[in-house]
């Protein structure tokens, strides 16, 4: 509480946040995002958690699809790549497999990853394709203005459910959980500095990171994943959580309605360019096949 | 200078910011006019961002006579946003009025201000919107409902009106927005009446006897899916896409309410592939997408054509290619609409030239799919799916679908699904139906149905013959002639919603005695060749005014007809501009004979 | 006298209202500053009245509360809230371009006294006696609140006063039509409760049956001179410097004496046409007494122009429709007399503006050659007051303008003789006499005790909510309601000014900004989403990426940048702020938050 | 220099689009903004009167057709108002929040109509005259042959009060000191011109000073004037014709000498070089006299414009400030006066 009445001394804050360097990070550009708009938050998350890593910005790809969260490229100062709705797997996949020196972000919103895009992401993570996936999932299509998602809650009214949406939204920690993702873990907009924190780490991971992010859609949704509401609902992760422990993830993930913030499995396996090269050590060292 | 017409025809460009509420204002506006008795043509352009800062802009001409496209000077600008109000000052004629934001909260630059650029035969009005909506709610929220009021107030339209069109549009919403945003029209209205009116623009009373009661405000979506609800439609998969999405909307509100079914699919490709299904099944079925959802539908086009399934597919074109511009018009995909497909895939593709004609074509297109047993694509452009006319619908539905007939089958006669027939047409059963059974494939296949390579040439001869006569299915216009008969100096050929502004350059050109015809062509395939050379003939010079590049239309039609044409095309995201047409109608009279071979122009081409 | 930061204070009801118990106090510059620049109301009263909350209180419903805040920084509320120059209200962000009026503060320090309980009990904080003895001579309303603080913090006060009646120019430069005497002396006797000793009709002098300043110091440990400005400044003429020419001069007269004399009993008189000269409260009130007299014709003749003269615009209206005339740029030159002595007519020579004066007022330069006469029966000059020493027997030493001269002690030269008000300022307003009055007690406190027993702090409370809604902002200011004409003539008792209604008052207190309010964003957690700048009503929260330190360490200008990787914060800048708290409604990360900061005396 | 030179002129009355033109002659490249509160592009004031005689469009009462504005590149801002004038940087700041910088400033905002005080409360029960809009409304609200109530009866509102009798309505004149304002005349002159003002079929009222008005009845009379002396005056609109005050509120923080009006030498130059002052708006110095002196009057108020613009560009002539001010009866027994002049 008396956080709200000690000083601040604007000065010295905006020293502090010169002299930590993330800002360089950022386009020149203001996002076109709704006011109030979670992403922002993700925005200023991952500007954080490159400058954290020390990846340099020639060094970053970020990829994203159609969608308000794939207006993200625009916003931040490293190579962008804004695809097709829902091809954004395949085209990071083949952004990685040519330089295996890029740090690729994937991004994308719930529609576009589990909607169109939705058959591409078992294949990007049963490979361990050494790219970062992030999904904004706020639960509604907003640049179609507002149709239900699959996260859209079951009962929420909009614009295609005006009888409301009956249809069981999809579990995303689950699917990816079942499809062995290699990281796995979430986050929350409305928590700017877990975030960054979670960001930093599925970057760093080895292999194919997926980390969820829920987001409320200001415009959109009054009513269903609001501030308000989330604020209440999210909670930690236990600090005893064996993040080794793939059915324990399961049942964490499964717990709540809303699954605690955190990581859930992280698993260290080849990945798709260490197969390759495996595949590549293999042929030189087979007999040559008779013709 | 342009001078108002005699009687009422007054065209409103409201421009702001996304989120200022231009679009809002433009629909109450558009629906009271309708309901004062007055014709109305409406056409709104909005950016993508959601509520970013893009530019909105929407246009209103009330007549009283029945209008055919925009004006190209409006007659009153309400700015609700200078930065972008600013290059529409122009578009003002003179004496008419200039409405603006005259006491605004954020520091300006210099001439970042409307005032600066108001030429001094415009009339400005300055007023304090922000505080008028401040006052009247408290909130800045309602400015553009507070300079609507003004608007109304200044131009004296009868505020009961707009009181009842505020509180159908915020009647889902708590009663307190409708409250407030009445206060804050009021607030306008006062505010108006205190001010001295220069300006010469006046709202008449409306002549025609009918009464706004009777019109229907539609959008070309909205008249779509009406008449796929006249028409009896059971099922509706679909998928959000600009600017085919409300047709879906308006499907997921009415129609599980007529007992049929809707549902919104992962994507396109399974939206066509439901609809196809449920086709096949015998019920009457549609979706809707645009150029990118038609380019990922193309596959099941195909099949349906292959099947010879029915089903509608109505197409709203935006610029392309690929992503495009999402919320600008073009005539583009008609390449894609007619040939898309692996293949020869000949289907039938209708597209109207008005809201009326999307109402008629999209009320028909089920008993024309279901008679040549083809995909029918009804399509139109975001111009003319989003662009609001008065449409007066028949007092009673004449699109219900006629009772289905059964095959009757001879003793011992083998049922044949694809029988190759004098007209082309098979008997086809569906499911549910005995004796009938069959197999429909992707594959070539034989009159049974079994695939088969052996009668591929007679099964496409059969797929193509089948669909002729539809240029003559009974109760639909596939083309239509206006203007002066015999021979005349240039005849245009148009398509779809550009129409419109052919129409009006007849009219134009028609009081600066030029002999001028115009046919306007509705069905694009099959194309209705006899009459169109028939025009052709006709005319010294034919000229098709098209919004895409290359001129899809005019290489159909000098492909079809083996006769130059002049093209006139633009890809400018509007509307092509009368006057463009206009020009260059007198560049090719004043052009001794017919170029030998087909010209190409572009409309910058003309301008520059 | 100020609360003292204790948690007894929190128990009343009052300006802590609106926040919970929980607030810190800071001797920060920068905190310092920000009230400073942020309270521009507060800060240009010369007494330090905390404003806002004041009139928050009004707002409440409390006008007790409101007038104890009043008395903590000026015990004189009712008084001020008629007759104060109102510095405050020239500088009422509620008036700076495009926010409209500023708010009638002074109207509202009038309501605060004129609405409290008839049973209004005062609200003193007493100290223990100290034994020390002072003695201050003259009773105006820098001796009298000076008085007042020295018995609250345990001093044994005596006052010395010349006249028969205590309040000097209250009592005998301010006409009862602008000052009613029951309130006038309400309010002194309220200040002189606690046990001061007034001795009225005693002059302090070197005449007979007067008191030596020697013996004063010699009973006395502290001596405060509060004598002020009793003498009126001569008018200087052209071929007469001294303005000797006055003297003797029939129906000519220093508007001062005229006040005075009148005050004190003596009946008056005024011909047909009156002329007056000076700029200042004084002037107008010669005049307005003058029509009240029977005057058929008066005018006030000012070196420069009504834009630029001392005194508020509704004095100045009230004037004019008394049918008083205002004729600027003149300077008379001199004075003309018929055979029997009496004034006739005044010379006058045509001014043009020059440049600014330091104190923020115009000059006039006199242009050779263009003298004209005005005729005149009456002829009363205001031009001003200065100090007289005659009433000392040592010498103390004096300023340039031949006032007393006191260091920051406010101790003149002679070792505990202490001087405050117009005596130190030369003729000035009540509220700085008020506030010269309190300084120096203050300072006298410490000298007596041998060291401070108090000092300023910052203290900022935790506010939970937004206190205002957007919509007072479009409330307009209300004027002050007043007699009709009719009625005020040929009475000098008449009060003008009749004063605001209870809803009157808290109609004109929601227009108040309540600048103590200080909206600030955690930028920490702040995500940059500008969903505030969104819904702001004024250009007031911006994308920052520096600003400006004054050199005595307090802020200056935001530097605001439009450009995503310069953004370095999201900052509300106070001094567009109009507290209407939209943005603290709409934060998604609810990392705005609001304090009050209040300038507040702590025990040292 | 590089950029052409942009003259900013505030206020579109005669002094200010004399201004205008001449500037644009004297100097082909230089942008000229014009700033006004009024709706209208340039009209004669003189010429208002003749709403009564049904000249009422206002694009009749122009005196240059709108385009001549695009074709002499002068922006015309309409509905702009000036909060602000900073002389040392060179800005204006308009109340919508604008700032425009100037090279040199034209001040030509004129005056507005003197209201006595103890009227001020009742301005909203007065008709002005001092727009196209004002004088339209007092032609709207005055119904045929009523009775119009001139409170002063400056020389604007004679000009006005003999158009109305002319037009068949009648019109009562209540004195004030400003009578025939600007000009001062003798007693026995001023008795001459009210007497013929009479003949005209002017009611005269020099009896007491007007202390009230107030709506009347639905049934009776709109508005009742009351005198000092009790004396009640019905009529159907009140006019206030007490002369012009000079329009200078928004100058008071330029940094600029102020009296009733601008300061200015005459060349017409204030004490800040880059800005000058033309029209109702300033005082000249007045060198004979030693006293900084109005010059009101349609001719004089254009002059000072079209010389005030040449000053800018640098030509040294000085405004003679002794102009004829003359008020008389011609052998007709008409009014004829210098001010009315154009």
């Amino acid at each position: 509480m008396n956080e709200h009445v000690n000083p601040v001394y604007l000065e010295d804050k905006l020293d502090e946040i010169r002299a930590d360097g993330h800002l360089s990070y950022r386009s020149k550009s203001l996002p076109t995002w709704c006011p109030g708009c979670g992403y922002f938050s993700m925005q200023e998350g991952l500007t954080i958690a490159l400058n954290r890593l020390g990846i340099a910005k020639e060094n970053a790809v970020v990829v994203s699809g159609i969608g308000c969260a794939s207006r993200f490229p625009f916003f931040v100062d490293t190579y962008g790549f804004h695809t097709l709705h829902g091809r954004t797997m395949p085209v990071a996949t083949g952004i990685k497999i040519a330089n295996d020196a890029l740090s690729v972000v994937a991004i994308g919103g719930d529609g576009d990853a589990f909607a169109i895009g939705g058959g591409h992401i078992p294949h990007a993570a049963r490979r361990n394709v050494d790219i970062t996936y992030m999904v904004f999932d706020n639960g509604i299509y907003g640049l179609t203005k507002g149709q239900t998602s699959p996260t859209t809650a079951q009962g929420f009214k909009s614009k295609t459910t005006p009888y409301e949406n009956l249809d069981m939204p999809l579990h995303p920690l689950m699917m990816l959980l079942s499809y062995r993702a290699s990281w796995i873990g979430q986050a929350y907009a409305g928590r700017p500095h877990h975030l960054a924190e979670m960001m930093t780490q599925a970057i760093a991971h080895k292999g194919f990171s997926y980390l969820h992010i829920l987001s409320p859609c200001v415009t959109f949704d009054k009513t269903d994943r609001t501030y308000g509401k989330l604020n209440m609902q999210v909670h930690d992760l236990s600090e005893d959580h064996d993040t080794s422990d793939l059915i324990a993830a399961m049942q964490q993930a499964s717990a709540a309605e809303i699954p605690a913030l955190g990581v859930y499995y992280v698993e260290d396996r080849p990945t798709l360019s260490e197969e390759m090269d495996e595949i590549s050590r293999r042929a030189r060292n087979a007999p040559p096949i008779a013709e | 200078m342009e001078q108002p017409r005699v009687g009422t025809d007054i065209q409103f460009a409201i421009c702001g910011s996304a989120g200022d509420g231009t679009i809002a204002a433009g629909d109450i506006m558009k629906r009271a006019a309708a309901l004062m008795g007055f014709k109305v043509i409406a056409f709104d352009i909005y950016p993508p961002e959601i509520r970013g800062f893009g530019k909105c802009i929407s246009r209103i001409r009330i007549s009283d006579a029945q209008t055919y496209s925009l004006k190209r000077h409006s007659d009153v600008l309400i700015s609700l946003n200078d930065a972008h109000a600013i290059p529409h000052v122009g578009e003002v004629r003179d004496f008419g009025a200039v409405l603006f934001e005259d006491n605004s909260i954020a520091e300006l630059p210099e001439g970042g201000h409307i005032s600066a650029h108001i030429r001094a035969a415009q009339v400005p009005y300055g007023f304090g919107i922000r505080e008028i909506s401040e006052k009247a709610t408290g909130l800045a929220r309602s400015r553009n409902i507070a300079a609507l009021g003004y608007a109304a107030g200044l131009f004296n339209m009868p505020p009961g009106i707009f009181h009842q069109i505020i509180a159908e549009k915020f009647a889902k919403k708590p009663r307190a927005v409708t409250e407030d945003n009445t206060r804050a029209f009021d607030a306008g209205v006062e505010a108006a009446a205190r001010v001295f009116k220069l300006d010469d623009v006046s709202v008449g009373r409306p002549l025609s006897a009918a009464s706004g009661a009777d019109a229907v405000m539609m959008t070309g979506n909205g008249a779509i899916a009406r008449g796929f609800l006249e028409a009896g439609i059971q099922a509706y998969f679909g998928y959000p896409i600009t600017p085919a999405s409300s047709i879906m909307e308006r499907m997921a509100a009415a129609l599980p309410r007529e007992g049929g079914r809707f549902l919104q699919t992962e994507d396109e490709i399974s939206a066509i592939a439901a609809t196809l299904g449920a086709g096949y099944a015998g019920a009457r079925a549609a979706t809707a997408t645009s150029g990118p959802g038609l380019a990922l539908m193309t596959e099941m086009m195909g099949l349906g054509v292959m099947a010879e399934v029915p089903f509608v597919v109505a197409v709203s074109q935006r610029g392309g290619p690929s992503t495009g511009l999402p919320t600008k018009t073009e005539q583009s995909d008609l390449n894609l609409a007619v040939y898309g497909g692996s293949g020869d895939a000949q289907r039938i593709v209708l597209a109207p030239t008005n809201v009326e004609g999307c109402y008629r074509c999209a009320g028909m297109a089920f008993e024309i799919a279901e008679t040549y047993q083809t995909p029918v694509v009804l399509l139109v452009d975001l111009y003319l799916s989003n662009r609001f006319e008065t449409v007066i619908p028949p007092r009673k539905n004449i699109f219900a679908p006629k009772p289905r007939k059964t095959p009757k089958m001879g003793k011992g006669e083998e049922y044949q699904r694809f029988r190759l027939t004098e007209s082309g047409v098979s008997p086809r059963s569906i499911p549910g139906e005995a004796g009938l059974t069959h197999t429909v494939t992707g594959l070539e296949h034989d009159e049974i149905g079994h695939p088969s390579d052996r009668l591929h040439n007679e099964m496409n001869a059969k797929r193509h013959h089948k669909l002729l006569p539809a240029t003559h299915f009974p109760g639909l216009t596939t083309q239509k002639r206006f203007g002066d008969s015999g021979k005349v100096d240039v005849g245009l050929l148009g398509w779809g919603s550009t129409f419109g502004e052919i129409l009006e350059t007849l009219y134009t050109a028609q009081g600066q005695d030029i002999r001028v015809a115009v046919m306007k062509v509705v069905m694009l395939s099959p194309l209705p060749v006899d009459e169109i050379a028939a025009f052709m003939d006709d005319c010294t010079h034919v000229l098709v005014p098209e919004l895409n590049f290359e001129g899809q239309f005019a290489n159909m039609i000098s492909g079809a007809t083996g006769r130059p044409v002049t093209r006139l095309t633009q890809t400018t995201g509007a509307p092509m501009l009368v006057d463009d047409i206009l020009a260059e109608l007198h560049r090719l009279i004043d052009s001794p004979a017919p170029p030998p071979t087909s010209s190409h122009r572009t409309a910058e081409g003309v301008r520059a | 006298m100020p609360e003292s930061d204790s948690k007894a204070n929190t128990g009343r009801s009052g300006p802590t209202l609106g926040c919970d118990d929980g607030y810190i106090t800071s001797e920060d510059p920068r905190d310092f500053g920000w009230v400073k620049e942020n309270v521009p109301c507060q800060t240009a009263c010369p007494a330090g009245t905390d404003i806002p909350t004041y009139i928050w209180e009004i707002l409440q419903g409390r006008p007790g509360d409101s007038y104890e805040i009043n008395r903590e920084a000026n015990v004189l509320p009712g008084i001020l809230g008629r007759i104060c120059s109102r510095p405050c209200e020239g500088k009422c962000r509620h008036g700076w371009p495009g926010n409209g009026d500023p708010v009638s503060i002074c109207h509202l320090k009038r309501a605060a006294a004129d609405l409290k309980d008839r049973g209004h009990r005062l609200n003193e904080s007493l100290y223990a006696p100290s034994g020390k003895k002072v003695a201050i001579i003259g009773s105006g309303p820098a001796g009298v609140a000076a008085a007042h603080d020295l018995s609250l913090m345990g001093h044994d006060v005596t006052v010395f006063e010349r006249e028969e009646r205590p309040g000097g120019m209250l009592a005998y430069g301010i006409p009862e039509f602008r000052l009613p005497r029951e309130i006038l002396h309400e309010e002194i006797h309220n200040a002189l409760r606690l046990g001061v000793t007034l001795k009225t009709g005693v002059t302090v002098g070197n005449g007979k049956g007067e008191i030596p300043l020697a013996s004063l110091r010699a009973d006395f440990d502290a001596v405060l001179l509060a004598t002020g400005c009793m003498k009126a400044i001569d008018l200087p003429l052209r071929d007469d410097p001294d303005g000797h020419a006055m003297h003797g001069l029939g129906q000519a007269k220093y508007g001062f004496d005229f006040l005075l004399e009148m005050h004190r009993g003596e009946a008056k008189t005024v011909g047909k046409r009156v002329a007056v000269v000076g700029a200042g409260f004084t002037a107008l009130d010669c005049a307005r007494v003058a029509y009240r007299l029977g005057a058929e014709e008066v005018t006030i003749h000012l070196r420069t122009t009504e834009e630029y003269i001392p005194v508020t615009r509704e004095e100045i209206l009230e004037a004019k429709r008394e049918n008083v005339a205002l004729l600027g740029l003149r300077t008379p030159v001199a004075l003309k007399a018929d055979k029997d002595g009496t004034i006739k007519a005044v010379e006058f020579a045509q001014n043009r503006l020059g440049g600014w004066r330091e104190n923020g007022r115009r000059k006039a330069i006199p242009i050779a050659g263009s003298e004209f006469e005005v005729g005149c029966d009456t002829l009363l000059v205001a031009i001003g007051q200065r100090t007289v020493h005659d009433l000392l027997d040592e010498k103390i030493a004096l300023d340039r303008w031949n006032n007393a001269e006191v260091g920051d002690d406010w101790m003149t030269s002679l070792e505990g003789v202490f001087a405050a008000g117009d005596y130190v300022k030369g003729a000035s307003t009540v509220i700085e006499a008020v506030g010269q009055g309190r300084k120096a007690a203050q300072a006298m406190d410490t000298w007596l005790m041998g060291k401070p027993r108090r000092k300023q702090v910052v203290r900022i409370e935790r506010v939970e909510e937004p206190l205002r809604q957007r919509a007072f902002d479009f409330i307009e200011r209300h004027h002050m309601p007043t007699q009709a004409i009719t009625t005020r003539v040929h009475d000098l008792g008449c009060e003008v000014e009749t004063g605001y209604d209870p809803d009157l008052a808290r109609e004109e207190a929601k227009r108040c900004y309540l600048c103590n309010l200080h909206y600030k964003i955690d930028i920490d957690n702040c995500i940059y989403c500008r969903a505030c700048i969104d819904v702001a009503p004024k250009n007031c929260i911006k994308m920052v990426d520096g600003i400006k330190i004054n050199p005595d360490g307090t802020y200056g200008d935001l530097s605001e940048t439009a450009e995503w990787d310069h953004v370095g914060a999201i900052w509300i800048d106070n001094n567009e702020c109009i507290r209407c708290g939209a943005c603290y409604q709409v934060c998604p990360t609810k990392c705005i938050s609001i304090t009050r900061n209040r300038l507040v005396m702590q025990e040292v | 220099m590089a950029s052409p030179l942009h003259h900013v002129i505030i206020g579109s009355g005669s002094a200010g689009f004399g201004a205008a033109v001449t500037l644009r002659k004297g100097d082909p490249d230089c942008r000229i903004s014009m700033m006004t509160m009024d709706s209208l592009p340039f009209y004669n004031r003189y010429d208002l009167p003749q709403i009564f005689q049904g000249r009422s469009d206002w694009r009749d009462m122009l005196a240059v057709p709108p385009t001549f504005f695009d074709e002499n590149r002068i922006t015309l801002r309409r509905h702009n108002r000036v909060v602000e004038v900073d002389g040392v940087a060179r800005r204006i700041r308009l109340a919508h929040q604008e700032t425009v910088g100037f090279d040199t400033l034209l001040v030509c905002s004129g005056g507005r109509a003197y209201v006595p005080e103890n009227l001020t409360d009742k301005l909203p029960l007065m008709h002005g005259m001092g727009s196209y809009e004002a004088v339209m409304r007092l032609y709207r609200d005055l119904p045929q042959g009523g009775h119009a109530i001139f409170i002063g009866g400056d020389m604007i509102g004679i000009d006005l009060m003999l158009m109305l009798v002319k037009t068949g309505y009648s019109v009562t004149l209540i004195t004030t000191p400003q009578t025939l304002w600007p000009h001062e005349v003798s007693d026995e002159k001023r008795g001459k011109i009210l007497a013929a003002l009479a003949d005209k079929g002017v009611t005269v009222v020099d009896s007491a000073r007007p202390v009230g008005i107030d709506a009347g009845s639905d049934q009776g009379a709109a508005r009742v004037v009351t005198l000092e002396d009790g004396t009640e005056i019905n009529g159907d609109v009140v006019v206030p014709a007490c002369g012009l005050v000079a329009s200078v509120e928004f100058m008071l923080r330029a940094g600029v000498d102020i009296e009733r009006g601008l300061l200015v030498n005459p060349e017409l130059g204030t004490s800040n070089e880059a800005i000058w002052a033309a029209g109702d708006v300033c005082q000249i110095w007045n060198d004979e006299d030693k006293v900084y002196q109005f010059c009101h009057g349609w001719k004089n108020v254009r002059i000072m414009g079209e010389l005030a613009a040449g000053n800018m560009q640098g030509t040294h002539r000085d405004f003679d400030v002794r102009v004829e001010d003359r008020i008389d009866l011609d052998e007709a027994g008409n009014i004829v006066s210098t001010f009315w002049e154009h």
